[in-house]
């Protein structure tokens, strides 16, 4: 019988190793799979590779796992934010490297990934600091970049319910980064709020299918995301 | 283009944002960026129905909420709390990118650095900066059917915007279509900079002075 | 006020012009527009370009605009069917064009072109027929083919309810072609069961935003799609 | 191969089905093609849950509704009414292939005309036909972790299908992993046809007389 759920964050994460690559949802804190991020600085894998839109936004995202000293890598599309400072510091010290992908090509580029496509064209960022060295070709007379597919070992997402057999439903602009990520890894882990009989979710609903999900870890419900307003 | 030149008015921020939002018609999808760009929301005229697309995830961006009313789980592309109008949807980041790069937004108004006399655009990274913040820019710039660029004619220290080339990084080249300032608003046209229209007090020569580039009067701005 | 509802499916067709490309929705009989499509049989289009994955599966999808000589090209998956007699004509007398795409290179192709990607690559179809003259290139030791993106003049879709704004859910596995052609089309005229008023279709579950929606037509809910089995 | 050997019978249909879904694992995610493949959805194992997809935009596909229960917008591949299990989802077309493509099924069980020791798959295209019906075979074989073939050993005619190299159109090439047919389960090595089980009844050489490749026989064959 298909059980996806684990009973602790700390399982769930337990057999990370150092060097893999890690895709982690969200935009700022909404979305964001913070316990698992917390269990993971726990578990405490190094030389990581971090995908992930924001970095510094919030304490408890891919910033903890910087200042953890657990991350080599990081590809993103916005670096910046009131805890990005740990971040600035080992850039400069050049024990982290950083590779900033426009938004919308990163999103591509994951979706890619998860469908199986090894590369694709974009007009974005040609002629830009960030399509500098990258392979261009011209199609309808307009310029475009080669861009290559990003896979993760791991993915962190975050949704608001789950069923058993994985089935997950968003709360929002939660969705965000997450499903996406969910169809790019090969273990897809999902913290979630509220995990419901397999048939309690609607069919035509379901925002990422059971497929894409192996580990579910539920955590209290009270902890939707924060109003980033204060920070 | 000096600091010692007299301050010159033009519209504040908020007139400014009703003058654009008057150039957004009925039934277009927007995207309004992060920042000074978010101001249009709130003066869009009555009688029209303009959908804002915010880049996280969502169509039908609403009003920002009341106090204590704040959803974690309802932000804009800048993070702050907002609300859905009936009629908006949520979807992935994934797909809010294909809406954009697919060339389905009518138009994205966007804030910037510097805006050269053939419409490329800085925006994303300062010269001299560890870190740029690209976000959606370059997808914007890129996929949107007008990009409409809302920003203060000059810098804080007074140093022109509007370029002949632009020395900071590009988000994208040849990308701008008009351009709305605290003093003009400009169009970019296969032939140069076209002052379309001049904020109230303000003088042809007076946003001339103050830009790094040359601009031509409109028809309109003739006849006046 | 946005208003997409047109009266009839005569007016929602009436500015299609020779040439035009057409995107047509459906599975067999499940989601297609056969009204939208009948409707254009009446206007008289002629040379069109049709991309629709069945193309004989019932007879009145696409095999009826080629029974009425209105198609000059094809692109799908699956030529074949009880109804595709004229179109084995046609092709051996060299009035039609036949390109067999496998369907989810078809499918991606056209979801390439409604998220603007000129092109990307694919190992499907490598060493067959179908893959015959394609640009080839390696990608992590597999041989991949270059696919272009498919657009269209107008797309025509079904789905079960819009709202004013042109938000649309499907129903069931009516869905299949439908929203990712509708992404596709400059204009996507959308043949539905029922409209209601906006806010009406919570958010979180909407499938094709309303931005993708040019125009809606309503039809009588009770043709549903047909069950082919006695086909 | 000749038409004049005598007929060996082996598995039924039904019997293969069976015998192939002993082989489909607990929590796999499965495609079973269009026409004889679809017959393993009955026999699954009890407490076993596979679920099933179905390419035109579905997983969990369910048993066959009962007469009179037919939803038209309930259809498989096959474009036949079906119905949905508890947990079942649907999804577009283009999701539903990204979902093949991207790697994400444990097994697709495809029909075939040929197939070649080297597991190149021919089945979407008969040497004559005006027409080949290419479908999702394309993408089911290049994108699932596993490719099972489920086929009658020889055709009506009594050829072979299993051959050295296909002479009819490829679908895919080094894609079969394993081959289940009337006669025997035949696993795809790198060292060739590997003959894993026999049908009751069927001698190995029956098997080899029927198929225009090498076969071995696999150790388990070999004990026997």
């Amino acid at each position: 019988m298909i059980n996806k759920k684990f009973e602790s964050t700390a399982q769930a994460v337990a057999d990370m190793k150092d060097g893999a690559t890690l895709l982690v949802g969200g935009f700022g804190g909404s979305g964001l799979p913070s316990h698992l991020v917390a269990a993971l600085t726990e578990q405490g894998a190094k030389d990581l590779t971090v995908v992930s839109n924001n970095i510094g936004a919030v304490s408890d995202g891919v910033a903890a796992l910087i200042s953890n000293n657990q991350v080599r890598r990081i590809i993103c599309s916005f670096p910046v934010g009131p805890h990005a400072e740990d971040l600035i510091e080992r850039l400069q010290s050049g024990t982290i490297e950083l590779e900033i992908a426009p938004q919308g090509t990163l999103a591509e580029r994951i979706r890619a990934g998860g469908a199986g496509i090894p590369a694709f064209y974009t007009p974005t960022a040609v002629n830009t600091e960030l399509g500098e060295g990258k392979e261009m070709r011209e199609f309808n007379g307009r310029s475009h970049l080669l861009e290559h597919a990003i896979t993760g070992d791991y993915a962190f997402i975050k949704a608001h319910r789950a069923d058993r057999w994985g089935n997950l439903v968003y709360r929002k602009t939660q969705r965000n980064f997450n499903p996406v990520m969910a169809t790019a890894a090969q273990i897809t882990i999902a913290e979630v709020s509220e995990i419901v009989e397999v048939g309690e979710i609607e069919p035509e609903v379901i925002v990422t299918p059971s497929i894409y999900v192996d580990r579910l870890i539920q955590v209290e419900a009270q902890h939707e995301g924060r109003v980033l307003v204060n920070e | 283009m000096s600091k010692d030149q007299k301050e010159v008015m033009g519209w504040k921020m908020p007139e400014l944002a009703s003058r654009l939002a008057l150039d957004l018609e009925d039934g277009w999808f927007v995207n309004l960026g992060i920042g000074l760009p978010t101001l249009v929301a709130d003066y869009i005229p009555e009688g029209r129905e303009i959908i804002l697309h915010s880049e996280n995830g969502l169509l039908g961006l609403g009003p920002k909420p009341e106090a204590g009313e704040e959803d974690p789980d309802l932000v804009n592309a800048g993070k702050e709390p907002i609300t859905l109008k009936p009629g908006g949807s949520y979807f992935s980041q994934s797909e809010s990118f294909a809406l954009i790069r697919g060339g389905h937004l009518d138009a994205a108004v966007l804030g910037a650095f510097q805006v050269s006399m053939h419409g490329d655009l800085a925006s994303w990274k300062l010269p001299n900066a560890t870190l740029g913040r690209v976000g959606g820019a370059m997808d914007l710039t890129v996929g949107s059917k007008r990009v409409f660029l809302f920003m203060q004619h000059c810098t804080n220290k007074g140093e022109a915007k509007i370029v002949e080339e632009c020395s900071f990084p590009l988000t994208a080249t040849r990308c701008v279509d008009r351009i709305y300032t605290n003093l003009a608003v400009i169009d970019v046209t296969e032939g140069g900079l076209v002052v379309k229209e001049l904020a109230p007090g303000v003088k042809f020569e007076e946003v001339q002075e103050r830009t790094a580039a040359p601009l031509q009067r409109s028809e309109a701005l003739l006849v006046k």
